[in-house]
């Protein structure tokens, strides 16, 4: 009885996963809208989990009230009362550029979705990534586009004729700057020992043989480094120093402009974390440790190893932010361009080397 | 390094939390702690050197029978120079400090009446 | 009916009015440079002032400071006041410092009155000197490592504050505003199974602050943003004339404690915590250790305590202070604050309120001395050294 | 270095303008002088540079309306000893009130002389800035701290009622008393 049932799902997902035409554009459709909604339930969760996780290293509760004892909901009464909030417009502010600002790091933040496979679905041994699209360039095109968040932040501090804002944008630019290249670095090396732009093939090169972390422990600090950094969280927050700066490019910005802008920060952290699962720590591989188990890796399981390790890294950009002082900006640039990058330069050498007799 | 750091954070975690869920769970005070007052009718002579000494003016003598102090805990900042002074000992300070907050200043005078515990 | 639009234009008007054209030399801007203007309401200030910075790029380049937005007249207020009365308004000089401030003004009145407090009664006040020490050095540091974006520290302080907190009000019966000494004695007595409670707390707090002393100095970007950064050299101090641990980290012993000797101070055997290089480093250190002195200062005080009267005989009246006719005359006692050398500068004449009470703060010299150390520092080093002095806004506007 | 040293040194270095110096007899032993208005410079550099005061602790004023005086008090100290020393100088209490900056001498008497001015209204000569500190511009020249300023509420706090809640606390507790105890309670 039961195994005639199965058949027949078996059979309607074959159907489904075997033809062209349903593999087409109404699957990744429906994936891309899960994902939009994911990433916002995921973001929320972040936010959830920095409070949750902060209060349990410094000794406190966190959130209890809304949503039960873990205060699950907390964020649901913020964004409420934040879009109750009256919209406050300055009166000096440059008023296109400032009310454009958090729409723009918004948008940025969405279009990295549609490149990134959040885990995969195995049927019949066929790998199927959960990705709104497949393209040769996903990792270059992630790179691009979330530089555009940074345009973003600069219009808010230009567009807000204040002082701290644009005090904070140009440090935000000084950071990018630095950092973005030791990044891009990193992730080039990993292209080259792998021959491929497509994260899909980078998760499938670490696979079949070892992380990329083992591979490259230097390439993985200076990727790590470099995304906190690129994320703007402690110790390189320098553009929302609240003791210095107030709120950095956010001073003039109130109600839901703000958590638009605040949110997008937090689907920018989500994001990266992705990233630097996929193309760093084998994406939805099984760890190494496990691999004896011989678990089969069939359905929904990828994905779920791959949240698993998503919240894991999650935690540890947390964790760093509460555990550690901010640094001074011209520290920030002097460590992205003095260490950072001549590191990164190092492991370009040495994947290289790695690229030549990959796979072993 | 600052391995250090993230080292003390990761055992932090595992300990319990010290803080408490505010209005649930309440506030354990000492025994000496300088709340509300309360007057003793039978010791309480009306000599009004609690209200001479106050240095906010915060008491006031006024007729209830006898003559009885009269406390405005919008204006009281808990000093305790009041009991200390108190000849007969009748003005004590209790635990309680929750009562002194309210959104109308009037209800915070308080009559020999409410000091003594004997109406609303 | 108020018209919105008017509302506004009559804003822009006012708004016209104020801002006007600086004159002073502080002011003349190259065409590099623009003015920060950080207060009075911003996150990093304990209290109300105003910082104007002028800085090129990240780079200050000059300050200069404002005071007064939390000015309370307390030095009128007192001289309104009889003597007893005037003791809860020491309170609320500085709220981190109360029990000292409480402790200058009165042992001032005991020297116009010609008494001494018994035995007990010093051990008690030199007990209750400390933990305000304690305390306060714990919320000073806290707020300082916040103010490097080190939050986490900072809740971390607050933690083991309540637990002195705590301490401080099981003797006195309030956390902040205590109100406790009296003109020759204390208020009361110790609670019993006090003593035991305290050397576990005290006994904890020494074993957190080995940790944070270690946590400070092994972490790398602590360092980085203290070492060698708002250097105070023992000539700027001098000319600066600053008393308390910012002056110690330099390398002067000077501690009123040892130098001017209140209380049982005499009798009780410990060092003056001093550094050598005077950096925000060396400064949070010097608290650090401090804290762990008083923990000393604090056992050794209930090792030699001996029971006995909290008032001298001669007096009447003990705990039940009236108010008094006070000899004319003038006194003036220093004693050591957390921050330096508090003292009060009473004028008697002969009636039962001050004539005349000057107060005198180590905050005072802390904050003027604050602008010098601003020049070529980054914007990022201002809270950081304004927040290593420890500073008070509350007690300079008085 | 006592007080003694200082107070003979004091003496014989400047006869005429110090007066009346003396050894407070309690604790912290405060070598006190009177001294004459414009030495007071003078004394201070000789504090300074041959007997190691180097710490001015602070500078405040008293008004003595009566005697048509104001004082002007340093309170001097030492990183290298622990004598004390309090100078006073009179100031006759006319229009323009004025005594000469120490500035020179040490450099932190800068925030106390402002102090002094706002708030007792006595000038000092060759101060940079002679602006207010802590009190608002608008109150300059009020000189609060004077004994005959009177916009200064006499007592600190009112009793909050209005009258029509005066006649509400009336009804509930017959008020036959009205008037604040003014009386104080001596102990000669």
């Amino acid at each position: 009885m039961l195994e005639e049932q199965m058949d027949i799902l078996l059979g309607i997902l074959y159907t489904i996963l075997g033809n062209d035409y349903w593999w087409g554009p109404w699957i990744r459709g429906v994936i891309g809208l899960c994902a939009m909604g994911g990433i916002m339930v995921a973001a929320m969760f972040a936010v959830w989990l920095e409070r949750k996780y902060a209060s349990d290293i410094q000794s406190r509760i966190g959130p209890n009230r809304v949503g039960g004892k873990y205060g699950l909901l907390q964020l649901i009464a913020d964004a409420i009362k934040l879009f109750t909030k009256e919209d406050i417009k300055p009166d000096k502010v440059d008023g296109p550029v400032w009310a454009g600002a958090p729409i723009l790091m918004f948008g940025s933040a969405l279009l990295m979705i549609i490149a990134i496979p959040f885990g995969a679905f195995i049927f019949n041994g066929v790998t199927y990534p959960l990705a709104v699209t497949q393209f040769d360039i996903s990792i270059l095109y992630l790179e691009a586009v979330s530089a555009i968040g940074i345009i973003g932040i600069f219009m808010a501090g230009w567009g807000s004729n204040n002082k701290f804002s644009v005090i904070a944008a140009f440090r935000n630019i000084a950071r990018m700057i630095g950092y973005e290249v030791a990044l891009g670095l990193t992730i080039v090396s990993v292209v080259i020992v792998t021959g491929s732009l497509n994260i899909v093939d980078i998760v499938e090169a670490q696979g079949s043989v070892i992380w990329f972390a083992f591979v490259m422990p230097l390439g993985f600090v200076i990727f790590g480094v470099s995304l906190i950094a690129d994320m703007g969280r402690v110790p390189f927050d320098q553009n929302e120093a609240e003791e210095e700066l107030i709120a950095g490019w956010g001073t003039e910005y109130s109600g839901m402009r703000f958590g638009l802008a605040y949110f997008a920060e937090y689907i920018h952290m989500v994001l990266g974390s992705c990233i630097a699962v996929l193309i760093f720590l084998g994406g939805w591989n099984m760890p190494g440790f496990l691999v004896d188990l011989h678990i089969p890796l069939i359905g929904l399981l990828p994905a779920g190893i791959f949240l698993a390790k998503w919240v894991l890294v999650m935690m540890f950009v947390i964790m760093i932010r509460w555990a550690l002082p901010r640094i001074r900006i011209d520290q920030v640039t002097s460590i992205g361009w003095k260490v950072l990058f001549p590191l990164a330069m190092v492991n370009l050498v040495w994947a290289a080397m790695i690229g030549l007799v990959w796979p072993w | 390094m600052v391995l250090k750091n993230f080292e003390e954070m990761i055992k932090n975690t595992f300990r319990p939390s010290v803080t408490r869920l505010c209005p649930e769970v309440p506030t354990e005070v000492s025994d000496r702690y300088r709340g509300m007052h309360k007057l003793d009718r039978d010791k309480c002579i009306g000599c009004g050197i609690c209200a001479g000494t106050c240095p906010t003016r915060a008491i006031r003598i006024v007729r209830y029978g006898r003559w009885f102090p009269m406390i405005d805990f919008g204006h009281c900042m808990f000093c305790g120079l009041c009991v200390d002074q108190c000849p007969n000992d009748a003005l004590t300070m209790t635990k309680e400090y929750t009562e002194a907050i309210s959104p109308d200043r009037y209800a915070l005078i308080y009559g020999p009446a409410q000091l003594m515990g004997e109406e609303d | 009916m108020v018209n919105k639009h008017d509302v506004k234009k009559r804003m822009r008007q006012l708004a016209a009015e104020y801002i006007h054209e600086p004159q002073q030399e502080a002011y003349k801007l190259d065409d590099t440079e623009m003015m920060l203007h950080i207060g009075p309401q911003n996150p990093i200030q304990p209290g109300p002032f105003l910082i104007d910075l002028k800085i090129s790029g990240e780079t200050v380049r000059d300050s200069k400071l404002y005071m007064g937005y939390g000015h309370k007249g307390i030095e009128k207020i007192l001289e309104s006041m009889t003597y007893i009365q005037g003791l809860p308004v020491t309170d609320r000089i500085c709220y981190l410092a109360s029990l000292s401030n409480n402790e200058a003004y009165v042992s001032s009145v005991e020297r116009l009155l010609d008494i001494e407090p018994p035995e007990r009664s010093q051990y008690i006040r030199v007990i209750m000197q400390e933990l305000s020490r304690i305390q306060s050095h714990l919320l000073g540091t806290g707020e300082y490592a916040t103010d490097l974006g080190f939050v986490t520290m900072f809740l971390f302080m607050i933690r083991e504050r309540e637990y002195v907190l705590g301490l401080i009000e099981d003797i006195t019966g309030a956390r902040i505003t205590h109100c406790f000494p009296r003109f020759g004695g204390v208020r009361e007595d110790l609670p019993d199974g006090w003593r035991e409670k305290a050397i576990d707390v005290l006994s904890m707090i020494n074993e957190k602050c080995e940790m944070y002393k270690e946590l400070f100095s092994s972490d790398r970007t602590y360092r980085m943003r203290t070492v060698d950064i708002g250097t105070l050299t023992k000539e700027d101090v001098i000319k600066a004339g600053l008393t308390g641990p910012a002056l110690r980290a330099t390398g002067i012993d000077y501690d009123v404690r040892k130098v001017y000797p209140t209380l049982t101070y005499p009798d009780i055997d410990f060092k003056v915590q001093t550094a050598k290089k005077g950096d925000i480093f060396n400064r949070v250190m010097v608290r650090i250790n401090e804290i762990q002195e008083s923990c000393w200062i604090i056992e050794q005080a209930l090792d030699q305590m001996k029971p006995g009267p909290l008032f001298p005989d001669e007096l009447p009246y003990g705990r039940r202070t009236p108010s008094m006719r006070v000899p004319p005359g003038e006194a003036y006692v220093p004693v050591e604050d957390p921050r330096g050398e508090m003292a009060m500068y009473i004028v008697s004449d002969g009636t039962d309120k001050p004539y005349r009470v000057k107060i005198r703060g180590p905050a005072f010299a802390l904050m003027q001395g604050l602008p010098p150390m601003l020049e070529n520092v980054y914007i990022a080093d201002v809270p950081a050294i304004a927040a290593s002095m420890d500073s008070c806004n509350s007690e300079v506007d008085r | 270095m006592d007080e003694l040293t200082v107070l003979d040194s004091l003496k014989s270095q400047f006869p005429d303008a110090v007066a009346d110096a003396l050894i407070d007899s309690q604790p912290p032993h405060i070598v006190c002088a009177n001294v004459d208005k414009g030495k007071i410079v003078d004394v201070c550099s000789y504090l300074k540079d041959n007997l190691q005061f180097n710490r001015l602790s602070g500078i405040t004023s008293v008004d003595f309306p009566e005697d048509g005086k104001f004082e002007v008090v340093y309170l001097i100290a030492s990183y290298d000893h622990s004598v004390i020393v309090k100078l006073k100088a009179e100031v006759p209490r006319d229009d323009n009130p004025s005594i000469d900056t120490v500035i020179p001498v040490w450099w932190n008497a800068n925030w106390y002389e402002r102090e002094v001015y706002e708030f007792m209204g006595i000038y000092f000569d060759g101060h940079p800035e002679m602006t207010v500190l802590v009190l608002s511009d608008d109150m300059m020249g009020e000189w609060p701290l004077r004994k005959d300023y009177q916009e200064f509420p006499q007592t600190t706090a009112k009793y909050p009622y209005s009258d029509d809640q005066e006649s509400i606390v009336e009804e509930k507790y017959p008020l036959e008393w009205k008037s604040w105890p003014t009386e104080r309670h001596y102990l000669e």
